[in-house]
Formats: C-alpha cells, structure tokens, sequence
C-alpha cells in the first residue's frame, strides 16, 4: 500500500511537465499576441490553408491522366487499373482509335474519387505511364457526391 | 547457247564425268555410242529387282544430296506390296550455294540420268518418276526433255521397255525458285502443287510421299552413279571410295582458285589436294583464309584444317560436313562478317517460314548481323549470334534450322575475334 | 489386332495408352499438358510451332510431342532442363516477332503464349532489332479482324477452313519472316462457323468485333451450358461480367464460345449461336403487373400466383375445364415441360393445350438445324402433342388463357390476335422477353430467360443435357419451373407432390420415374 | 423587491455559471492546445473576426442545436430524453448555494451576493450533486445499449464509491468551521493563523483538502477518472446520445468542473476572502496598511474569488490533459482503500487536535 | 489478258496437267507456262489457273507469293537477276550490282521507265565455278567483268 504511493510523487512530475509547457507555451503566445517577434514560437502547428507543408516526392494525390504529343489520352484502355483497384473506383470503356499504333483509347474513363483510397496501385499498374497521382491536390472534398466523379475531361485537365 | 564455253572447263575424265568433254554427248546417239544404255540392258534383262537393289547396297552408294544416306537403303524402305503407285523423285533442285555438279550432269550427259533413273525405278518397281529441277535451270530442263524424248524414242522410257513389260514415264518439273524445295518432303509438296513446306516425319516419303503413295527420292547424282555400279558391279565402285562410301564424288570448287570447276575425284580425296592440286591454288595474291568444304550449310574450315579426308565420316569427325561436296574457297582479303552475311542473308530470304525457330531466328539473325556490319555492333552480339544458331539447331521441322544456324555457330566461334574486332569497342 | 496397351513413362508416371496414341495424348491421360500452339486434336498435327518437344530417353534430338507416337517402353521427359531450354528458345522466337500489346489486346488472360511464356519464359527480351511492321486491323470477316503482328503463323485458322469447313478463305502468303496470313483478294471468310476462328487462335490475333475492347478477359465468369438457339444442342461457354457495383448494365453476358463435346457440337459452335446471345438480353419483361382495370399494377409472386389459382381452383373443383386454354413452349427445359404437363394435363386435365415455338429457319447442313428450338424431343418424348396454336380453336368457349412464352407474337399477325384474344377474358402472359403480347394480356409474370435458369434440355438426336444457370434472374423474374410449382402449390391439387420438387434435379428424377426416356 | 433582488441574482449567477462553462469548453481546447505545443481551436468567426477562436463554443452551440435528435430503437423515449436534464440540473441548482462575496449594503439594503444561503448549505451542495448519479444510470440504461448500460453502472458504481470519501473528507473541515453555511464558512476563513497566515482550510485541514480534491475530480467523471464514459475505447452511458442531448451532458461535466472549484474555493481558499484586506483595506501582518473605498473592496472580494475559481478551473484541465486513466480495479482501490481510510484518520486528528487546543 | 491465251500455249499447258495424278500439282509448271506468256500471274491468271485446276484461286495465290520466280506484277523485258551469294560476292557479286546499278540507273528491285530492264539480287544461280554470274530472263552469263557487262547490255535485242 505504502510503496504503492511512490506514485503520487511521479504524478506530480508529470503535473509539473504539463505546467511547464503550459507556462513556456504561454509566454511566447503572449509575447506573440503582443507583437514581439521571438525566435520560438508556443506552438508548432502549421495553419493548414493558409500555410502549407511541402508534399513529400512521394506522395499521392489526386490522379491525372498524360495526353500523348498529339494531345491524345495515353490510356489504351488495358482495364489493368481496374483490375487491380482495391475499391473498384475505376471504370473504363474502351473505343477503337483509327490509328493502328493505338488501337484503343478510352471512350469513358472514370474514377470515383468517393470510394478511392489513394492506394496508388493504379498507377503501378499502368503499363502506359498514363495515370498518375502527382498532381499535389490533396483537398478533395466536394459538397455532393456528384462532384467527386472524376471523368475523362476532368482528368485530363 | 549464249555462254557454251562455260559449260565446259577443267573436267577430270571419271565414272561420271567420263565423257563430259564430247560437245554432243547429250545426244542419244553420241551416248549411245559411247556405251549408253548398256547397264539398262543389263538391268532390266539379265537382273532381279531385288538383285539390283543388292548390288546397289553393296556398291555402298551414299547419297550425293547432302545427307549421304545409302541409296539401297532408301529403296529397300518402300513397301514391296502396295497397291498405290509408287513414285520416284529426282531432287535436281540444286539451290545449296556452291553446289552446280547436277548441272552438269544434266547438261552434259542427260542420258546418264535417265539410265539411272530407268535402273532404280525397275529395281523398286516405279512406273512415274518426276525430275524436280530448279526453276532457274531453264536450258538445263530444255535439255533433259530433249534427252527424254529423244529415249522414249528409242524405247527406253514409255510402255514395255526393251520388250521387258516394265513401264516407265519421267516427267520434268521445274521448280520456281525456293531453296527449300530442296529438302525431300517440301519438293514433295512442291511437286504435288503446293507451298514448299516441308512434312513432318515420320511418315517418311518412303511409305508415305508424293500424292500420299511410297515415294523415292534420289540426288541426280546418285541416280548417275547406278549405271556404272551395274555394269562394272559393286566391288569396282566400293574399289573407288572408302569402305563404306563408295565411289567418286563430284566436288565442286568456287571462289578466288586458277580453276574453279568441278572434279570428279575419289570419295576421301584430302582438301588440301582438292583445292591446290585439281584447282590450282589460290589465285595470285590471294592466300587461304578458310573453306566451306559441303556448301553453304556446311560449318566451315580454317586454313589450317584443310588436311582432311573429304568424306562423311572424316569430315564428321571435325565437325563439319561433306553435305554436296560444294567446296567454297575464301580468301584472306574477305571479312567474315561479310561472308557471315551472306550466309545469314540466303537462310533468312529461303526460310519457308513454316516453323517458328527456322522463320524468326533466321530473320533475327540476319538482323544483328545488318546491324553489325553497318558498323553498330554491340558488345555480346557475337555470343547472341552463338546462342540464337544454337536455338535454332535441332528444333525445327527440316534440316534446313540445321543447315542455317551451323556455319553462324561455325563462323562465330572459329573467327570470334575478328567478329569482335568489328564491334564498337567499349560497353557500347 | 487387339489394341495392346503401350506402357510409357512421362515425367516418372508411367501411363498405359493405346496403340497410335502421340505424347501429347498420352501426357494428357497422364494428366500433364505439354504447351502447343499449332497442335489443335481437330486437326492433324503440323508441327510447325516447335514448342511442344519433349526428351525422349535415347535420342538424340527433341522430339514433337503432337506428331510423335508412342512406342512399348518409351521414356519421356517434359519437364528436363534441355525441353525447358528449347521451349524457353523457341518462345525467345516468337516473342522477338510478337508486339507484346498485351494490354490492348483482347485475347490477354487467355493466351496460350502469356501462358507459356509465364511457365517457360520470364526473361528479359534480348531482340533488340526493329520489330517487323506489318498490318494491324485487318477485317478477314464481318466480325473478325486479323492483326498480323500478332500472328504467329499456327495456321490453325487456314486449317479450320480447309478441314473442318472446306471454305479455304484463309492463307498463308509470301514465304520465310514475311509470311502471313490472308483472304483472297476481297474474298471475306465467310461462312456459319468463322466465329470459331477467334476460339482456335491461340494469341489474339484474330479477335471479334463483337467482343473486341469491350471488356478484359478475367472479369469475365465462364459457365457452361447450352445453345438455345436450335436443337442441335451446342455445348457452350457463356462468358458472364457480374459487373461493376456503381455502374449499372455492366453485369451482362460479353460471348458465348464452342464448348467441346465430341457427340453434339465437336468443338465447334455455329456463327448464329454465337453472336445471337444478344437476342436472349434484350426486351427482358422483369416486371409483375396486373392490367387491373387497365392500369398497371406491380405485384408481388404470392398476390399474383393466388390471384391466379382463385381463377382456376373452381373450375378444378366442378371438374369444369374446358374453358381454360394454355399455350405452351419448346424453349421451355425438359422440367418444366414434364410440371407443364403434369398441372395442366394431368391434374387440370385440359383439352386445349398448344404450343407456340419460333418459326424455323434453315439449316446449314452441319450444327445449325432448321428447328430452331431447344427442346421439341423432350415434348414429343413426354407424350405432348405439338400443336400449332390456332386462334379459333384457342378462344372458341375460352374464359382463361395461359400463355408460356413470347413466340406467339411471332406467328400471328398483330390484329387478328388482338381480336381472337379480346373475346378471352382471362389472360396471362408467363414470359422472359417483351413481344407485344403484354398489350393483350391480364396478367404478366416474369419468367427467367433461358441463361438464368438451371434444368435439362434434351436435344434432336435424343440426348439429355444438363445445364445450370449462368447469371441472376432478371428483376422479379422466376424461372417458369418454380412459377408452375408455385401455383400448383396454390391450386392445392397435389400438394404433397408438388412441394418435394423444389429443385430442377429432383424433378429430373421424378420424370426419370415416371418417363423412361428421361431414366 | 426581495423577490427581484433573488431574481436579479439568479440570472446573474446563471450567466456568470453559463458563460463560464462555456469558455471552459474553449479554455479547455486552447490549454490543452498550449501543454501540447499546439495552437487550439481558432478558426470559429463571425464576419472573418476570429479572436482566438473565441466564438468556438457558439458555433459548437449551434451544431449541437441544429443536429439530429436521435433516439434509439426501443428505448424509452422520455427516461432517455430526461437524464441529460437531470445530469445538467443537479448539478446547475449547486451554484445557489455559492458566496460570490461579502454582503453588499446597497440603498440600506443588505444584500448577500449569494442566492440562497441555506444552513445545511454545504450538505445541500453534496446532496445535490449525488442526486447527479441519477442522470448517469437513467442515460446508461434508457439508451437500450448494454454498452451504455456498463457504462452507467461503472459511472454509479464510481460517484458513489467517491461521494463516501468526499463526504467523509468534509467532515474535518466542519469540525473547524462549525458550521454547513457556507457564507459561515467563509466567514471564518477570514482572519489569520499564527499572526500572517490566512485562516483558510487548506492550512487548517490539508490532508482533508487533498483527499477533497481528489474525491472531487472523481465525481467530475474526467480523465484520470474517465471511467464511466471511456470515449476513446471501452463506451459509456452516453454513448446513444447525440446533439443537444450530449452536448448537455459535455456542459454539465465542465459545470460539474466548477462547481468543485467553488468548492474547493470556497471550502479550502477562503471564498471571496483576500488575505489581509479587511472590510476598509489591507492590513498587512508585517505592519503598514492600505486604505480602500469599500466598495473597492468588494470588487477585489468577487475578483478574489473568480480568480481562485478559475485557478482550480484551469488545474483540472492540466490534470486531465496531463494523466491517463486509471485502471477500474486501482480507481476501487484508492477510493475505498485508501481516501476513506485516510479521512477517517483526518476526522480522528482534527478531533484530537481540536481537543489539545481546547 | 488471259483471254489471248494461244491455243498452242493451251494445249501445252493441258499437256502439262495430264502428266500428273492430282491436276493441282501441275500449278507450277502451268504458271511458269502462264507467266512467260503474260509476263506476270495476276488476279486474272490466278483464277484462270485456279478453274484450270480446280482449286481455289487462294491456293494460287499461296503458291505464287511463295516462289520467287512468280511475278506478280510484270518486269521489264530484260529481267537481269544478278547473285550476290557468297561464291559470287567473293569474286566480286557486289561490283557488279555496284555497275549495274549505275550503268542502268536504277536500283536493285527496280525497272527501267521504258520497261526494258529490271534488276533483281538473287540468290544462289548454281553457277558459282563462273563467279560473278547473273541471269538475263534464262541466260546465264558468267566470269562477269563490267567491261563484259557493258558488251553483254549493248548486245542485247
């Protein structure tokens, strides 16, 4: 029971943590909130909108199909990114292109970006390099489900 | 005949060749005199089928096409009842680069032929026999009509020969330009009006050949030989080659020599003899850099191996081949890329395109080789060559997948360093 | 001679085969396929695509596994390092020839070569050379286009043509790399079986307008089943996209194939089986409505069917039938013709039953028949007389009429059956397809097209087929076996009977019991 | 007039109350938001104005007004949509019995600055915000939940097992202060110990103070003692409830919070007391004085106390952003091993000591 | 074109097909009969031939394009066909297609515009003791030196 209580000292420490910061914190927003610039700032946090963190080169985002020199979709429609997409978010039709070196195009090209979970196997997958997901958009959200349908022309773009 | 001369040069007076200095002995006549058509006589007269057949066995006749498979064998192989009409097929399609001897056979003694065929088709039991000669060979098929004519005239060919009851038509047909047709079962195809491509075997034309029914084929010069095996027998003809390669051979020899030409000499005649003695040595200037000692499709020799037996099993031996005796001199002037070349150039264009090694492999091939002599050689390329002739030999459906990656695989490793030697130095 | 049985050993399993058997066969009764592209068992063997060699203990070369019979005692390797080697070489060939658009094309998941080259390839390609350019959309047929590039010269398509059809539209011009298949001048394959061309090429160098671009092979869901479409009988592959869950109207069926079965069909399906599955999908009624008072009321199966059994239970109970009139089908499966006859023959004992079938068409002498209907034996075996549907007949002292089937739409022109039917006053239309009958009708039950319902067909030459369904029913739609039980259930007669069939194998024993034909 | 005077108070005490909790909901992002180097909730405005996301705990005010009312199925409508009422009851009718300050003597009146200044005030107080359990066990079983269900009985289960203690702990202090009024109370907490020390609980009855303190963060249900709601994974009693309904429960844990700063204020902090001031100024022990208008002094009475309120206000938040929960079978353990033993030793030794000084 | 067939020309060719068992096999020489008459095997010629034989025109067509000594558009008058396989090209094949080409002013593959001359590189002639040779329609010429070429062209018709 007695050893126990060593406890209490230790929730005191860590009592005394908090107020730290708290007090540190505290002081440099003050001083903030008067003006006074300090090398330090009471917070790290970065002010999402207005400021943004750099991506990393790695990152996913939203998708963008590549258009070929003549301003054609890359895409010859294989369909492998819709085979491998985990949340089916994909849907593809495909058209005969005139040009014998294409052969197939993608007539519809759709990715509903409401199921889509940024795995980035679709990109992966493309034996053409024609979807990627470098575009650096990362605030998707749309206020109806309509909007975050992403076709051809939206992909393009 | 615009160029006659040409028909005639540097002939050594032998079993085949015995007469080709007469200017008419293509003429019945002039052949008759000479002894024609006594081993015909003979044959159909005082011989039995099977008795021919054995003599031919005997004599130890290997073929003259390029295989050297023994005569008698061949015909022992077609079924004795049958009630199909057996067929009997001259290969005269004389397409192997450095091969012309059946050319001048058939030019200068028709009749020769014709005796030889008359011979085979009696002891087999043929009454149809075709001569398959090819398409550029025009004159020559002018010719051999002619003799045939002039035969059928005398009551050699046609119904009841010599009053014996035996039956015998030739007929001459003349390709129209396709190397392959000198393979057995694609000139089989040929012959019955299609795509020269070759036949799977078994079944062999033996039982199975032309419109379906046991068919013989024959080099012309082996068909040539068979009057001479009747008519001075076997021993004598055994006497003029090896044990079990009789007779003489037809060697044929092109390229930078004093003679190119063809000599008749024995079977095992060495290649240094061939090529400096009959054909006189290379011309001024020139010194040996290699020989193709069968055609083409032969692997080729190096200066230094030219101390060989020419037959069979010698050349065997070296890893070569005697194939059509077709002896081809190169001199050291000559790159081997460019005789490379060649040779990758001729297999790619006469490939039927049948199978898939021999029509895509052969193209490949050719290709790197373009591409090396245009002076982008890469590194490896030599070893590409070495490994793509080596995929291609022995999987495809004729000899011919053989007969085109042999001499690449021959070329590349015996002269690889000069093969490198054109490459882009570096990793290129 | 008494066949002697040949005892070989493939891959360490010894096999016994008969006499004349080749290696692939006799590796195939072993159970391990040996890769060939040319080799098709309709055709005799050609050998020309080099990639089926095998090792044979004691020769010196590979040998062909589709041309080379077996002998007493042979010892065969498929699997030895220098066949693996060759195959490896040999698909180096093909490869170096091939563009590998495999993403665009449509034959990708079924290749023979993707196959062969997951199994024996796997390397990096060493051609380095340009690829030979040659035509790419070459239209051979109506609905065939060849792409040359993707050939690789099996010749199984000239083969077919000249063996199997004897219409030689296809060949192999030019000689050595630039060979290549073709048609004569402007001569298009044309003949009833051209679609098979597309199911004999082992790449997909000929592919069908009718399926090329519209889907990838591994989505689809291949079941077996039957042709409909005559009564010959086919056995097919229907190739079925359960579809995508946020697109609608991509579940549907994309082709139907030859499915090999050596009594019926060989491995053959004739052109209109293949392309006329559109026909089976279109005009689908999926709705259960009750023209009440001429509107269109949506019902459920329990309303409907006991709405119905009111109608016909009293005339069952005063043994007062003979106004009641069904027209019936010889699409519908050996099962329900059998319930068919059992309810309304039998148990109702009704007079005036016909049947109403789509006109017949001809034939073309080798699968397609003029009957063009799947199941007329098994009527005629079940002791159903065929009668046509005469209108008189049908709606003389007529009060209610059933009708199975779309057809009679077909036979009749529109205004005479309007007139003949308006003097019925109860009429219902038991259907899979719309047809303009659902203007003159009462009541409109949904029935199960042909592909979505499992059963039994019997073909013209007396053979019983199963088949089982190969897609959901359609809407509301039922199988016409299940309609029948239900309403027999709901007419009370039999009850007992009628609720052990539950499934279309029981019924098939029931009738192997009573029918001998069906034991 | 006295019935205005009562009413003027209550409205007065009901804002300060409200707006308290209120800002307490802000005080709380922003303190937690400053301990963990962040910046805190600052994005609610109005016209672009931000503040500090001082408009924080409106907007959040209108989300909860304007979400769903949701009741679950088979539930019992009214017995679900009454605890959230109850909880917030109990626990809004405590501030009555809180002295804001000295009385006031305003037109000759005198007017205490506290509503209702019962004689069992302090009994009052703990009665009421026992009553408070009756909310949590109503919400746990009314939501048809057997989650929240657990949740309220491990939520009744605790309280209880607290309130003993936290009685128990009082009982000291009411030795010394002999009284339940808690204007008294206050009242004695003015004069000093030993000649400088304030006479404030906390001195006089430390021990009592801590056990107090602890027993008191219990009965405000949050995190080291966050059993009964356990948000993040074991569920609690509210766990069915959404909008208003919550958001009431969400205001009366922070009223719960200060209320046990009033408490403890008044109780242990002298209430409204300053040290040293006196009704006409400081009086400094180490002699010097200040003189002060009276009702200056008033004002630095009520400042006193909103200070010392919002002191304790801000230390439970620092505790509850500092700890993590307690394990069920430790919160048992100290409760009853440990907080009531040792106020049963406090109420032994104030007695003792009580008698030697007597 | 295949309507002025000889009669002669006719008779032989009938003479042909009666030499064989199967009437498809006489295809070759009854082309080769065809072709030195018309110059070419054309669609014309196919079908004439294919209801000669009575074939299918496709099988024509199968073996014309297989062998190359088929045309199927008409060369010139004078088809000089030279070798350049390697009995020849060792003896200097390559400077007579060199001299050709310039002395014609055409290219290997090529006719001359007045249709006298086409220019073809073959393989293998079987005349390889006479190298370099080449073949005038059927004539063989061999021991090629450009001084014997010259003299050879100026000879011709």
């Amino acid at each position: 029971m007695i050893r126990s209580l060593g406890y209490f000292w230790e929730l005191i420490k860590g009592s005394l943590i908090t107020a730290r910061h708290f007090v540190v914190n505290m002081w440099f927003h003050t001083l903030k909130l008067f003006g006074i610039k300090t090398k330090r700032r009471g917070a790290v946090t970065i002010q999402y909108p207005e400021q943004k963190k750099a991506l990393a080169s790695r990152h996913r985002s939203l998708q963008r199909l590549l258009k070929r020199q003549d301003l054609k979709p890359r895409c010859v429609s294989c369909m492998l990114c819709v085979t491998v997409c985990p949340s089916e978010c994909i849907y593809v039709e495909a058209a005969e292109d005139p040009d014998p070196d294409i052969q197939k195009y993608p007539s519809t090209f759709i990715i509903d970006l409401s199921r889509c979970c940024f795995c980035g196997f679709c990109v992966e997958a493309c034996p053409e390099d024609a979807i990627r997901m470098d575009t650096g958009k990362i605030d998707l959200a749309q206020s109806t489900r309509q909007d975050l349908i992403y076709d051809l022309d939206k992909l393009l773009k | 005949m615009a160029c006659s001369k040409a028909w005639t040069r540097h002939v050594d007076e032998k079993i085949l060749t015995e007469h080709f200095g007469l200017a008419n002995l293509y003429e019945i006549e002039a052949y008759l005199e000479r002894g024609g058509y006594r081993a015909v006589t003979k044959a159909l007269q005082e011989m039995t089928p099977d008795g021919i057949m054995d003599e031919v066995k005997k004599a130890g006749l290997r073929g003259r096409g390029g295989a050297g498979f023994p005569a008698g064998m061949k015909w022992s192989f077609v079924p004795k009842t049958s009630d199909k009409p057996k067929y009997l097929c001259v290969n005269a399609d004389e397409g192997e680069p450095g091969t012309f001897k059946d050319r001048y056979i058939l030019t200068h003694n028709p009749h020769l032929l014709i005796e030889g065929i008359i011979i085979a088709s009696f002891s087999v039991g043929i009454h149809a026999a075709y001569v398959y000669i090819r398409g550029e060979y025009e004159a020559v098929a002018q010719r051999l009509e002619q003799a045939l004519a002039q035969a059928a005239q005398k009551g050699y060919l046609g119904k009841s020969i010599l009053e014996t009851g035996f039956d015998l038509d030739v007929f001459v047909h003349r390709g129209a330009g396709a190397y392959i047709c000198g393979e057995e079962t694609a000139l089989l195809e040929s012959l019955e009006g299609k795509r020269g491509h070759p036949r799977l075997k078994p079944p062999f034309p033996a039982t199975v050949g032309l419109f379906q029914c046991p068919t013989v084929i024959n080099n012309v010069e082996t068909l040539a030989n068979i009057p001479a095996i009747i008519q001075k027998g076997a021993p004598w003809f055994l006497d003029k080659g090896l044990a079990k390669d009789g007779g003489t051979r037809i060697f044929g020899v092109s390229g930078p020599v004093v003679r190119p030409g063809i000599y008749e000499l024995p079977v095992g005649t060495s290649l240094r003899e061939i090529i400096y003695t009959h054909a006189g040595g290379l011309k001024p200037g020139k010194k040996l850099k290699a020989v193709i000692p069968g055609g083409m499709s032969a692997p080729i020799l190096k200066a230094d191996e030219i101390d060989i037996k020419m037959d069979f099993d010698s050349l065997a031996g070296v890893g070569s081949m005697l194939g059509s005796a077709a002896v081809i001199v190169i001199d050291e002037a000559t790159p081997i890329l460019d005789v490379l070349k060649k040779v990758a150039k001729f297999y790619a264009h006469e490939s039927c395109g049948q199978c898939t090694p021999c029509r895509i492999g052969t193209s490949w091939i050719h290709k790197i080789i373009k591409r090396m002599s245009a002076g982008h050689g890469e590194k490896g390329d030599v070893d590409e060559l070495v490994r793509l002739a080596s995929n291609i030999k022995g999987k495809t459906l004729c000899p011919m997948g053989d007969a085109a990656s042999l001499p690449v695989l021959s070329l590349a490793q015996k002269f690889k360093n000069e093969l490198e030697s054109c490459l882009k130095d570096g990793s290129g | 001679m008494e066949s002697a049985g040949m005892k070989i050993v493939i891959d360490d399993r010894p096999v016994e085969v008969e006499e004349g058997t080749t290696i692939l066969q006799a590796a195939k009764q072993a159970g391990l396929h040996i890769p060939h592209l040319c080799f098709h068992p309709a055709f005799v063997p050609e050998g020309s695509c080099r990639i089926c060699l095998v090792e044979i203990e004691g020769l010196p070369k590979l040998e062909l596994a589709c041309a080379t019979a077996v002998r007493d005692g042979m010892k065969i390797s498929t699997q030895s390092p220098r066949v693996r080697e060759a195959r490896r070489g040999v698909l180096e060939f093909l490869m170096a020839d091939h563009p590998l658009d495999c993403p665009i094309c449509d034959k990708a998941g079924e290749c023979k070569l993707q196959d062969y080259y997951q199994e024996y390839g796997l390397f990096e390609g060493a051609f380095k050379e340009a690829k030979e350019k040659r035509d790419k959309i070459i239209k051979i047929a109506e609905k065939l286009i060849l792409d040359r590039e993707r050939c690789i010269l099996c010749t199984r398509c000239v083969r077919f043509l000249s063996e199997i059809t004897k219409t030689q539209e296809l060949g192999v011009f030019r000689r050595g790399i630039h060979s290549e298949i073709s048609t004569y001048e402007d001569a298009p394959v044309q003949n009833n079986y051209s679609g098979n061309l597309v199911d004999l090429c082992p790449v997909g160098a000929i592919t069908d307008t009718e399926f090329r671009f519209k889907t990838r092979t591994w989505f689809l869901a291949q079941s077996e089943s039957i042709c409909p479409l005559c009564s010959r009988g086919c056995n097919i592959y229907v190739d079925y996209h359960p579809g995508f869950t946020r697109i609608p109207g991509t579940a549907k069926i994309y082709r139907i194939r030859a499915r090999e079965n050596l009594e019926v069909n060989g491995r053959w399906i004739c052109d209109f089986g293949r392309y006329g599955f559109p026909s089976l999908e279109k005009d689908r009624g999926d709705k259960i409505l009750w023209k009440k008072e001429g509107r269109d009321t949506i019902m459920s199966w329990e309303k409907i069917l006991s709405l119905l059994a009111e109608k016909l239970r009293p005339r069952h109970r005063t043994k007062n039938t003979s106004n009641i009139a069904v027209v019936a089908n010889t699409w519908m499966t050996n099962e329900e013709l059998f319930l068919f006859k059992k309810i309304f023959k039998d148990d109702l004992g009704l007079k005036k039953i016909f049947f109403a079938d789509p006109r017949p068409g001809s034939g073309d002498g080798f699968l397609l028949q003029a009957e063009r209907t799947p199941n007329a034996r098994a009527a005629k075996e079940m002791g159903l007389e065929l009668n046509p549907v005469n209108l008189d007949d049908l709606s003389k002292n007529t009060d209610v009429l059933i009708i199975f089937g779309p057809f009679l739409a077909d036979l009749h022109d529109p205004s005479s059956l309007k007139n003949d039917l308006d003097k019925i006053r109860t009429k219902v239309l038991v259907s899979s397809h719309r047809s303009g009958l659902e203007s003159y009708v009462d009541f409109i039950l949904p029935a199960s097209g042909i592909l979505e319902k499992t059963g039994s067909l019997t073909n013209r030459d007396g053979l019983v087929q199963k088949f089982s369904a190969v897609c959901p029913p359609c809407g509301d739609s039922r199988p016409e076996w299940s309609v029948l039980i239900e309403l027999a259930k709901e007419l009370r007669i039999n009850a007992g009977y009628y609720s052990r069939l539950t499934q279309p194998e029981v019924i098939l024993k029931e009738m192997g019991k009573e029918i001998a034909f069906f034991r | 007039m006295d019935i205005v005077i009562v009413l003027i108070k209550i409205v007065l005490a009901l804002v300060w109350f409200l707006v308290l909790t209120l800002y307490l909901t802000w005080l709380e992002r922003k303190e937690s938001a400053v301990i963990q180097d962040r910046v805190g909730a600052n994005r609610a405005s109005i016209f672009g104005i931000r503040i500090l996301g001082l408009f924080q705990p409106f907007a959040d005010a209108i989300k909860m007004i304007f979400k769903e009312d949701f009741v679950p199925a088979f539930s019992k409508k009214f017995l679900h949509t009454l605890a959230p009422f109850l909880s917030f009851f109990f626990v809004a009718i405590c501030i009555t019995a809180m002295p804001f300050g000295n009385d006031i003597m305003v037109g000759g009146r005198t007017i205490s600055l506290q509503i209702f200044d019962a004689n069992v005030g302090l009994l009052f107080v703990l009665a009421m915000l026992s009553l408070g359990i009756y909310g949590i066990l109503l919400s746990g079983w009314a939501s048809n939940n057997r989650y929240s269900l657990l949740g309220g009985i491990r939520g009744a289960a605790q309280l209880i097992s607290y309130e003993v203690a936290l009685g128990l702990s009082l009982v000291g202090l009411i030795m010394v202060f002999p009284s339940l009024k808690l204007s008294e109370i206050v009242q004695s907490q003015g004069g000093l110990l030993f000649g400088f020390l304030p006479k404030w609980g906390v001195f006089l009855q430390p021990l009592g103070f801590i056990i107090f303190l602890f027993a008191a963060l219990a009965e405000t249900k949050r995190v080291p003692f966050d059993l009964p709601e356990g948000e993040s994974e074991i569920i609690g009693f509210f766990t069915e409830y959404g909008g208003l309904k919550w958001g009431l429960f969400m205001m009366t844990d922070f009223m719960e919070i200060i209320i046990v700063s009033t408490l403890l204020t008044t109780l242990f902090f002298g209430g409204w007391q300053v040290p040293w001031l006196s009704a006409d100024g400081f009086q400094f022990p180490w002699g010097g004085q200040w003189q002060m208008a009276r009702w200056l002094v008033i004002i630095f009475q009520v400042l006193a106390f909103n200070i010392k309120v919002f002191f304790f206000c801000w230390l439970q938040i620092l505790i509850r952003w500092t700890y993590p929960r307690f394990r069920y079978d430790q919160l048992m353990d100290m409760g009853w091993k440990l907080l009531v033993p040792l106020s049963l030793v406090n109420i032994v030794g104030t007695g003792l000591l009580l008698m030697v000084i007597k | 074109m295949i309507a002025g067939l000889s009669s002669e020309l006719k008779k032989k060719i009938a003479e042909v097909v009666a030499r064989y068992p199967k009437k498809e096999a006489a295809i070759l020489p009854v082309l080769h009969l065809i072709q030195r008459e018309t110059g070419a095997i054309g669609a014309d010629e196919e079908r004439w031939v294919a209801g000669l034989l009575e074939i299918r025109p496709i099988k024509v067509r199968e073996v014309v394009t297989f062998y190359t000594m088929y045309h199927q558009k008409p060369v010139g008058r004078f088809h000089i066909q030279v070798c350049s396989n390697l009995p020849c090209s060792l003896m200097g094949g390559e400077k007579v297609i060199d001299h050709l080409q310039r002395r014609l002013g055409i290219k290997i593959g090529e006719t001359t515009p007045d249709q006298r001359f086409t220019l073809s590189e073959v393989e293998c002639l079987g005349a390889c003791e006479q190298a370099p040779c080449m073949m005038i329609n059927f004539d063989y010429y061999g021991d090629l030196t450009p001084e014997k070429i010259d003299g050879l062209l100026k000879g011709l018709d």
